[in-house]
């Protein structure tokens, strides 16, 4: 079992790879919530203070816990309309 | 109530005319209409954008627009309301977004439409790219504030 | 700016539709558009409604529009405005009043179509009389609020 | 010259003559404000509490002072839209 992690505009530039807006990581590597996700993914890089997360489409904080199957996006603030 | 994400480009008079025509279930019923249109202009920021890339969440994206249209259909007693979003490429004077809500009474059309389209603005993910006249593309940092 | 006072039925979909065609020189500036179109029901205050009339002061009435377009133009920035309001005998579901504002910015557009609408509902010199289904008919005694 | 006097709606019907919107008078008659317009076209019948009123197409009261050449028009509260 995975998590699917997905990075959207900015963020995924961010990341610096530009062309894949979807990863998944293997479940035991001692990730725990969307922080821990953040961290594994990140190499680094720290977490932008105004970035929004969503687990399974639905807005969340970083301390939310993560479980097989999930969806976790990490993206800037929204811009439509 | 109807969401719709659209890749190409949309005339929203024509969406409006159509959708209108086919529901016939509200013909006599609805006093009130409030629409609103946002349109891509040629300028931002003191600066000329000469094309926009809009990226959306597929399927985070739908499910926001219908909590929101559900949650304005509730507090508003609205009879109807319908969302449509463009994305993808999008060239200056292209209509971007459509909200429409049918009512009784104009009171609740004109607040849920304008709610609809601020929890839009700050909820529904959606995030655009200008390109500028002179090359350079940049993400639109945040939206202006709408009250 | 435009005013119209129309004694036939109007398509407000098809209206924007040409307004905007027409008015080359706003393409690219407009962000926001803000339209409220008011549609007469088949009932009223608990009453089956089969046909409505209504009257007009010509010459006062479209003064008084012009001078609330002129109003929200200076106060809100608008880019353009138009309102059509019809007259004469009216069956439901037909359009009765039109009003769109364009603007660069929602919030402006937003504010000042809703303006344009209670001023026009409680200053411009119309009154409804309604037919009702039992034969009788009756003067609509006042506007329901719109706050 | 005369003053052209116009009633709407259901000002028209109050003053019954349901044909007529619009009846002129002659100006000397001691008619100098609105109100005096009215107690001459209304034949005894009060001037209703509610009744607007309009001197060539503006919104006035009764106090307002008319002169030849005015269009004088009452109406109810305006119900459009």
């Amino acid at each position: 079992m995975t998590i699917q992690v997905k990075f959207f505009a900015s963020m995924r530039d961010l990341m610096g790879d530009d062309q894949s807006i979807s990863r998944d990581i293997v479940e035991q590597q001692g990730i725990q919530t969307v922080d821990d996700v953040w961290t594994y993914c990140a190499q680094g890089k720290e977490k932008p203070s105004n970035v929004l997360i969503a687990v399974n489409m639905d807005y969340v904080d970083g301390q939310t816990q993560v479980k097989a199957g999930d969806e976790v996006a990490f993206f800037p603030p929204v811009t439509g309309g | 109530m109807h969401i719709a994400i659209n890749s190409e480009p949309f005339d929203p008079w024509q969406v409006l005319n159509d959708y209108q025509n086919e529901k016939s279930e509200l013909q006599g019923k609805y006093g009130a209409t409030a629409v609103f249109v946002g349109t891509m202009r040629d300028f931002n920021e003191g600066d000329d954008v000469s094309e926009m890339f809009l990226e959306h969440y597929p399927g985070m994206t739908e499910h926001h627009l219908e909590n929101i249209c559900s949650q304005a259909t509730g507090e508003h007693q609205l009879l109807d309301s319908l969302v449509v979003h463009r994305v993808g490429v999008i060239q200056p004077n292209d209509p971007i977004v459509l909200v429409a809500v049918w009512t009784a009474h104009r009171k609740q059309a004109f607040e849920a439409c304008r709610e609809i389209m601020e929890d839009l603005k700050s909820k529904a993910p959606f995030w655009k790219k200008e390109q500028l006249n002179d090359g350079q593309n940049r993400w639109v940092g945040k939206n202006t504030k709408g009250y």
